[in-house]
């Protein structure tokens, strides 16, 4: 499989796209380039399985090299493992159902859908890079669309959060820039390339300077306490597809990079700040939860939701043994399909509401049982129950860090376990209030979801039940590819 | 890769089908159940779940008298299991079905309830709206509760725990536009959320010690002395306590959440506000013993740490009194059956707190298996019961039912013979798993052995209380326009129910059930069944002497106890207490501050980097003043200024 | 009587480049701050013949250095004087101050 | 020898070829505006194109002038930037009545910068130097009716000649240092004393003048302001290429025994000028004045490529110069089309433009991100060889604070594009008819900015010439 059709494709979709004549052209352009990226990415999970099963034990398969700017030793290197795949897959089902719910975008639909494939075509780039230019590359290539997406799309203080958004996470990718150049300049021989890098010994010097410039810097992405603020504001303000787009792809980045960068070619450097990492993303994820439980706006609250969430993400990697990291991977997964779900729907009942105060709603079970059905799976599912992917990130990473013996990571442990109590209480009192309870006057004549919405959501959901049912082929995807991860931290 | 199936017995697939047949149901009527097959549902999930019911029993019969017995000890079977998730090696989450004694007693127990309350709910919520959606909760608790009792797999128990949870939530929040119920279903939830991440962490605990998660084998490896795994987990220890009893402390707080004890019991009572036969099935038959077969299963492990089993009884015989005294009080109907619950429970808690393991020792533990069984029958007919009348009456307050037993003749036989039962009236169910719990508890630990005995006198009370209230008291009002009993389809489940509270007593219980697996002597002593049958009797006559006519006695006792009535009759104010630790203290002291911390502090200082650049920018533009003068003398400062600098400075 | 040197010279070349820098900072009048420019120029000139002469004799770069510094001095002033002039007409006055439109 | 001449000097003489034939023509024949622009646009072209043969290596007049591949190839970029401004401002060209004496004194001036750039002499420097400037000078006051116009040629005459004089004073001490003025001979003389380090101070200002380093970069936003914008596009882009170019021949060749107090001085100038530029460009609103303080800015970054010493610093800036021209003249041309047609060069007045204007709105857009540095545009590729070229030494104080300014730069980047894009207008600029050429500038340069960075050939061509 050519791993270059998953950038052509958006590519030609992208172009496709801007040489359409009318809206309808461009909404099935669109959604016929993102089905195109979910059976792609499907192909890839089976032919990956297929590489897999016949023994290919290569750590990266598919690869491809050019090439690019020999100079700088930089190469248009791409590859995959599981924990790409993984990462692949959930982008493909993240951009079809966020091409699906913004269906009824008037508003220059070209230019939307045109960004939205950009972003796609970034994310892939990002994930299959094992060049650390192209990997910056497509790290930035994917933030300036969200940047436009919220600012032209968006509602309420959105020129505010787009500029927040886009000054913070630049200034997260400044501080991988520096980190990487270090990394360049700091290996035995000057060079991009990630697995070369990845064999070679860095001084532990170095280490120590790269490694917090590089996590912090992707943590940004993923909003590692206290760089998060970008967060709730960027995702409130934007549109549906754009929150879907920024929390189900774009925070995964981050995560991404703080693993397979920061972590994986700096392994003593991880080592060194590995309490640091604990001590932060596990104060994200309780103080992450406890804001949300005063948050009274619905994307404020999955925006806050998003950052407790991810905060384990952080917390897995940090804890430095394999379990938790196969866990991080998985919450990454499971938080992008789930988070992508619940802006859509938060997007659906605004736009039948035209409200997103909790307390300005109530008892939509009857007018729109659909769209508070799916509400219900993806609170649900955000509370960690089982049957849904939630559940099965999170309990990894718990079972992964409780692996390490000590006082200090039991303590942090024990202190994110706590978070599944916080999180039901904010996730029930939005449910509570949103759709039990008596309806409001206004609410009476609002109609349920369309088919694209209806389409979106089972998608979505989809995965989410694929995870939480089954999530065996997840782990073996995941868990080789985060041994190899592990083995390299334990022998250095 | 669906890991290893490993099919012990050709019933694999029957026994499979228990389970699966109720989520069959879940997942059929919730995607199509809105629109399709609306009117059929009700019917199909009852079908359903009586297949299931019948391979329950099927299994229940090969298991206790074909295949589950070697050289007269009954045997752990598992007879199918596939590695769901792994963790680590030997650390894995695996979906199995283990089949012993306790195990396959609760298949039947589940699926009795479940079916009775399914048949039930035909009649009881004929023309509701979302009559579909109902029975696709009830058929995902069936499922959940069925998976729970099966696990092979501490973890796979706990996946179902939650389930159970939710299902729960989902069921008491049925009537949606409830603020009351909307409220209930948060709080059983997130209290039953609170304990299980005790839970969570007692197995994480659990886990690391014994390195694996499957049941069998973490019992095998946590109770053998010799292990280095047991060695390791007794050794450990953090604030003077082993890490083995932490853990058991841990996963007991989440059985005592689930199982509503003091004082993580808050939810169960306000619970009430889903349908009656929700109430029967799940916070009265079912999920509720959840904690308490969480404890049984466990077993062997706990009576390795006798702090843990300590604690155990303690709070079980707290409950029991408590909730007894509470029940005393309350004017709901549903409410005192709640409360009782919640005391029957603690009995049955206790009963395993004072239990050994192994041979005569074990009685505790058979003994609350067997009232965990006779308090499925009977429980689940009072609240059926209560249902019936709930439905003819439209009303769960006492004070507008008396003299019901008119209109209600075949409810108020079978509400009698279950109250006799939970009476502790021979030769009623109740009789018998009551004393082999209190003479468990006489054995081992007087203390507990007089609550105990004090309690049921109680229990006997408040049950008649209720009873008289009822249906004799006040010769009420003319209900006759009403509907009669709601038809056959209530009826059955009432009478079936109340032969089982009648006859359940005589089941030889001890022969199939019991710490160890072998068979135990159930030894009768009529000399120390006289103090619990004359309490029981003095409690029922005190009721019948308060409450039969209608009169004022027990509001003269009432204010005579005027202290002890009022907290009783505020449940303590366990409730206030909770509502102040949450409101007051979690949400003004920890998330007022966090948000506002982030919003003013966190975001304060990205704004304020941000506007300080700006203000920067305004305060240095006077450099550029346009006077071309001023730019030389810049030029000029700026040349000398290099010079000085790297000439002199900066060599 | 002492000999004239380079650093006699050079004293007086720095000299007249301070003149020609003060007047540059301190005229209003445009035409006058060409004329410093031009005392700048001069000072260089000087160094450059200084340097020549007491320095590297046998080397003629300086001399011919000052000549086309001299030359293009003229051309800078004709094109100088030229835009004077135009700003004369549309400000109605050449002193710099005047022209100060353009700022921060 | 005469082959010699005529081969090396080719670029120069093409020019002098052009500027007689102007000349002739304003002499002899009365010829419309619109198909002189034409001539003039095709042979500039032709002088582009030519730039690519006949390239020899020699140095002609004693040692005086010099050129080689690299040299060459600079020439080509400045003489593409010349017909990139001949193609976007033809608008503003057409109805000028002076069109020929401003392509006369904009050609002189690229003579001028070409010798700047072949110059292996300080005598040459600075005569080239001159030639480059005071035509310019001039040609800022083409606006001859609009105060403003004066006011910034009289500024910049002013300065350029106390910052002349300065650099002059710098060379006549250099002279009396070392006795020479020949690039080649200088080096081997240096032995950093303080007479040396104070000449070399005095001529660094003046490239520092020309470049807009800060504290020397005063003029600069006030004759962007006042000039037209063709003449503004020129004097960022074309006239800062040539002196970078030319500043990477003086301190990686004449000053490179004083390597260590230059790098300092690169590394403390390149900060402040990072900083001061961005700082003033966030709060202007004059499109033009903005955009000078962004390339102040720019320059920032171009000293943080210098500071690395090395060829992958010099491949880097030259390949920065040349990003730089498709993606500030593109901005410069936008806004010229702009201001042509509506007189409107506030940033606010852009409010609504995408509306009305989509194409010019995506030119500027693209442009804007170029000099923001976002990939997939060139600048991305041309801002992280820079800033890795100055990562050579580890210095990673430097580095964080260049990739900071990064930020705010952005910022104000930003700013443009959410008013042109984001910002709803009650009088949106209307609908812009653009000129065939106009147009044509505009595709060339959105097809460099997102073609030079991805096809990764031009790069290696210039690490290939620079070795």
């Amino acid at each position: 499989m050519n791993l270059t059709l998953l950038i052509l494709l958006p590519l030609l979709t992208a172009v496709a796209i801007l040489l359409m004549r009318n809206d309808a052209q461009v909404k099935w352009t669109a959604l016929m380039g993102a089905s195109a990226q979910f059976v792609l990415a499907f192909c890839l999970l089976f032919a990956f399985r297929k590489e897999r099963a016949l023994g290919n034990i290569a750590q990266m398969l598919f690869e491809f090299h050019y090439q690019w700017f020999p100079s700088w030793h930089i190469s248009f290197h791409l590859g995959v493992d599981g924990i790409s795949v993984a990462m692949i897959l959930l982008t493909a089902f993240v951009v079809i159902a966020g091409v699906l719910v913004s269906w009824n975008v008037t508003k220059m639909t070209k230019e939307f859908y045109f960004l939205l494939i950009l972003l796609s075509l970034g994310a892939y780039g990002f994930f299959m890079s094992l060049d650390l230019f192209v990997l910056f590359f497509f790290l930035e290539i994917a933030v300036i669309p969200k940047y436009l997406l919220i600012g032209i799309w968006g509602s309420g203080k959105k020129e505010y959060a787009a500029n927040k958004l886009a000054l913070m996470l630049m200034g997260g990718s400044a501080l991988v820039l520096v980190g990487l150049l270090g990394v360049y300049f700091g290996a035995p021989n000057h060079n991009f390339d990630l697995m070369l890098l990845s064999s070679m010994h860095i001084p532990i010097a170095i280490q120590k300077i790269c490694f917090p410039l590089l996590f912090v810097g992707f943590g940004v992405f993923t909003a590692l306490f206290p760089f998060h603020t970008w967060v709730p504001d960027g995702h409130s303000s934007a549109p549906t597809a754009g929150s879907m787009f920024l929390a189900g792809i774009s925070m995964k980045l981050g995560g991404y990079g703080c693993l397979r960068v920061a972590t994986y070619i700096l392994p003593d450097g991880a080592k060194e700040y590995a309490n640091l990492v604990i001590v932060l993303s596990t104060i994200a994820i309780l103080y992450g939860a406890f804001a949300t439980m005063m948050q009274k706006d619905l994307k404020y609250i999955n925006a806050y939701s998003s950052v407790s969430h991810c905060g384990f993400v952080l917390l897995g990697i940090g804890m430095l043994t394999k379990t938790a990291m196969v866990g991080a991977v998985m919450q990454m997964v499971s938080h992008g399909l789930m988070t992508a779900l619940f802006f859509a729907v938060i997007g659906m009942i605004y736009e039948r509401t035209h409200t997103r105060q909790v307390n300005e709603m109530g008892g939509l079970i009857k007018v729109m049982p659909f769209i508070t059905t799916v509400l219900f799976i993806v609170g649900l599912c955000s509370l960690g129950l089982p049957g849904l992917s939630g559940f099965v990130a999170e309990m990894t990473i718990f079972m992964g860090s409780w692996q390490n013996a000590d006082l200090f990571h039991r303590v942090a442990t024990i202190a994110a376990c706590m978070s599944i109590v916080v999180t039901a209480v904010y996730i029930l009192r939005a449910i509570g209030q949103t759709a039990m309870g008596p309806i409001k006057e206004g609410h009476l004549s609002v109609g349920d979801a369309r088919w694209n919405e209806k389409l979106a959501a089972i998608i979505l959901i989809a995965g989410i039940v694929a995870i939480g049912i089954a999530p065996y082929w997840l782990n073996e995807l995941v868990t080789p590819a985060a041994d190899i991860i592990m083995h390299k931290i334990a022998t250095k | 890769m669906l890991g290893v199936f490993s099919f012990g017995i050709d019933l694999g697939w029957a026994l499979l089908m228990i389970p699966l047949l109720p989520l069959l149901g879940f997942l059929v009527l919730g995607l199509f159940g809105r629109k399709q097959i609306k009117q059929s549902s009700g019917i199909f999930a009852t079908s359903l779940v009586l297949v299931s019911a019948f391979l329950s029993f099927h299994t229940a019969y090969g298991y206790f008298f074909k295949y589950g017995k070697l050289e007269g000890v009954y045997q752990k079977i598992i007879p199918i299991q596939f590695t769901w998730l792994q963790f680590s090696p030997g650390v894995s989450i695996d979906m199995g079905i283990l089949l012993d004694p306790i195990s396959v007693m609760m298949l039947v127990v589940v699926t009795l309830i479940s079916l009775m309350v399914h048949i039930y709910s035909l009649a009881y919520l004929k023309g509701e709206e979302r009559f579909p959606t109902y029975y696709s909760f009830l058929g995902l608790f069936t499922f959940s509760m069925l998976g729970l009792v099966v696990a092979s797999n501490i973890f796979q128990m706990y996946i179902f725990w939650e389930l159970v949870g939710v299902s729960s939530f989902l069921l008491i929040g049925y009537y949606y536009d409830r603020p009351s119920a909307v409220a209930a279903c948060k709080k059983a939830f997130i209290v039953t959320r609170f304990a299980d991440l005790g839970f969570l962490i007692g197995i994480l605990i659990l886990s690391f010690y014994a390195g694996t998660l499957d049941f069998n084998t973490l019992i095998l490896k946590l109770t053998t002395t010799s292990t280095p795994e047991f060695l390791s987990a007794t050794a450990a220890s953090f604030m003077g306590i082993s890490a083995l009893t932490w853990a058991l402390v841990l996963v007991f707080i989440g059985g005592a959440g689930k199982s509503a004890l003091f004082p993580l019991h808050v939810w169960l009572p306000d619970a009430m506000e889903g349908p009656t036969p929700v109430s029967a099935l799940i916070h009265a038959a079912t999920m509720v013993v959840a904690g308490v077969f969480l404890v049984a299963r466990l077993f062997p492990v706990f009576s390795m740490s006798a702090p843990a089993l300590e604690l155990v009884a303690f709070v079980g015989i707290i409950s029991a009194l408590f909730a007894a005294l509470i029940a005393c009080t309350q004017t709901d109907i549903k409410r005192v059956l709640a409360y009782s619950t919640m005391s029957q429970i603690g009995f049955m808690m206790f009963a395993l707190g004072v239990s050994g393991s192994g041979g005569e020792n074990g009685l505790g533990f058979t003994a609350a298996m067997f009232h965990l069984f006779t308090h499925a029958l009977f429980k689940a007919l009072l609240f059926l019961g209560a249902g019936a009348v709930i439905h003819f009456i439209h009303s769960n307050e006492m004070k507008d039912m008396g003299g019901l037993r008119k209109y209600l003749p075949i409810t108020h036989i079978t509400f009698l013979i279950a109250c006799l039962a939970i009476s502790g009236v021979p030769p009623f169910a109740g009789f018998f798993s009551k004393e082999e719990i209190l003479l468990a508890a006489y054995q081992h630990n007087a203390t507990i052995y007089w609550i105990a005995l004090i309690t049921s006198g109680l229990t006997a009370f408040y049950m008649f209380r209720l009873y008289f209230s009822i249906f004799w008291n006040k010769e009420s009002l003319a209900h006759e326009s009403a509907h009669g009993e709601g038809g056959f389809a209530m009826m059955l489940p009432l009478v079936l129910l109340s032969v089982g509270a009648a006859a359940a007593g005589f089941i030889p219980f001890g022969d199939f059930v019991s710490s160890d697996g072998k068979p135990l002597e159930s030894v009768f002593h009529w000399q120390f069944s006289i103090a619990p049958i004359a309490l029981g009797l003095a409690g029922i006559f005190t009721a019948m002497w308060l409450y039969k006519k209608q009169n004022n006695r027990s509001d003269t006792i009432a204010h005579s106890l005027s202290g002890l009535y009022k907290l009783a009759f505020h449940k303590f104010y366990v409730d206030e207490l909770y509502l102040f630790i949450t409101k007051k203290i979690i949400f003004n002291l920890v998330g007022r501050p966090a948000a506002w911390f982030d919003k003013n502090v966190v975001n304060g200082l990205v704004n304020a980097t941000g506007n300080s650049t700006l203000f920067i920018s305004e305060k240095i533009k006077g450099f550029q003043s346009g006077k071309v003068q001023q730019y030389a003398i810049y030029f000029l400062a700026g040349v000398i200024g290099l010079a000085i600098l790297f000439i002199y400075v900066w060599k | 009587m002492m000999e004239p040197g380079l650093y006699h010279v050079l004293i007086i070349s720095t000299a007249l480049f301070f003149i020609g820098v003060f007047g540059f900072l301190t005229r209003r009048n445009l035409i006058t701050m060409l004329m410093s420019i031009e005392l700048v120029l001069n000072s260089v000139n000087i160094n450059f013949i200084a340097f020549n002469k007491y320095a590297w004799p046998n080397k003629l770069d300086g001399l011919f250095f000052s000549i086309f510094v001299i030359a293009i001095a003229a051309a800078e002033a004709a094109v100088a004087i030229a835009i004077i002039i135009n700003l004369y007409r549309s400000h109605q006055s050449i002193d710099v101050e005047n022209a100060a439109d353009l700022k921060f | 020898m005469l082959n010699d001449f005529l081969l090396l000097m080719k670029s120069e003489l093409v020019l002098a070829f052009i500027l007689f034939l102007l000349l002739i023509i304003k002499v002899a024949a009365e010829v419309k505006n619109e198909r002189l622009l034409a001539l003039i646009q095709i042979l500039l072209l032709g002088n582009f194109i030519y730039g690519f043969f006949f390239i020899q290596n020699g140095s002609l007049f004693g040692g005086m002038y010099t050129t080689n591949g690299l040299i060459a190839f600079q020439k080509s970029i400045l003489s593409l930037g010349i017909y990139l401004i001949s193609l976007l401002f033809s608008d503003w060209l057409k109805k000028s009545e002076h069109l020929i004496e401003f392509f006369i004194l904009l050609l002189s001036a690229v003579m001028g910068m070409f010798f700047l750039i072949s110059s292996e002499s300080l005598l040459m420097f600075y005569l080239s130097l001159e030639l480059a400037t005071i035509p310019v000078a001039a040609m800022a006051n083409f606006d001859l009716h609009k105060k403003i116009s004066s006011e910034a040629s009289m500024k910049m005459i002013l300065s350029s000649a106390l910052s002349s004089g300065v650099l002059l004073f710098g060379i006549s001490l250099i002279y009396g240092a070392t006795g020479t003025l020949n690039f080649s001979a200088i080096p081997a003389l240096l032995d950093g004393t303080g007479v040396q380090i104070l000449a070399f101070i005095f001529l660094f200002t003046a490239f520092a003048f020309k470049l807009s380093i800060v504290p020397f970069h005063l003029w600069t936003a006030d004759v962007y302001e006042g000039s037209p914008i063709a003449v503004t596009s020129f004097l960022s882009v074309i006239s800062k290429g040539s002196i970078a170019f030319i500043l990477l021949t003086t301190l990686y060749k004449v000053f490179a025994p004083m390597h260590g107090l230059w790098y300092n001085m690169v590394m403390l100038l390149s900060i402040i000028t990072m900083i001061v530029g961005n700082l003033f460009a966030l709060r202007q609103q004059n499109i033009k004045r903005f955009l000078a303080f962004s390339s102040i800015a720019q320059v920032g970054f171009i000293l943080v490529g210098i500071s690395s010493n090395s060829i992958l610093g010099t491949a880097s800036v030259v390949y920065f110069v040349l990003v730089y021209v498709f993606s500030n003249l593109a901005a410069f041309g936008v806004a010229g089309v702009i201001s042509q047609h509506s007189g409107k060069e506030r940033i606010e007045d852009y409010r609504g433009l995408y509306q009305t204007n989509p194409f010019i709105s995506w030119v500027l857009a693209l442009a804007l991100f170029s000099l923001a540095g976002i990939p997939p545009t060139a600048g991305f590729f041309g801002k992280l060889f820079l800033i890795t070229a100055g990562a050579f030494k580890g210095n990673y104080f430097f580095i964080t604070v260049a990739a900071l300014n990064m930020i705010i730069s952005l910022y104000y980047y930003l700013r443009v594009i959410r008013a042109v894009f984001m910002d709803s207008n009650e009088q949106p600029i209307g609908k812009i008819n653009l000129d065939i050429s106009t147009k044509l500038g505009m595709i060339i340069c959105g097809a460099g900015i997102v073609l030079l960075g991805l096809l990764s050939w031009v790069y290696d061509y210039i690490t290939a010439l620079s070795i």
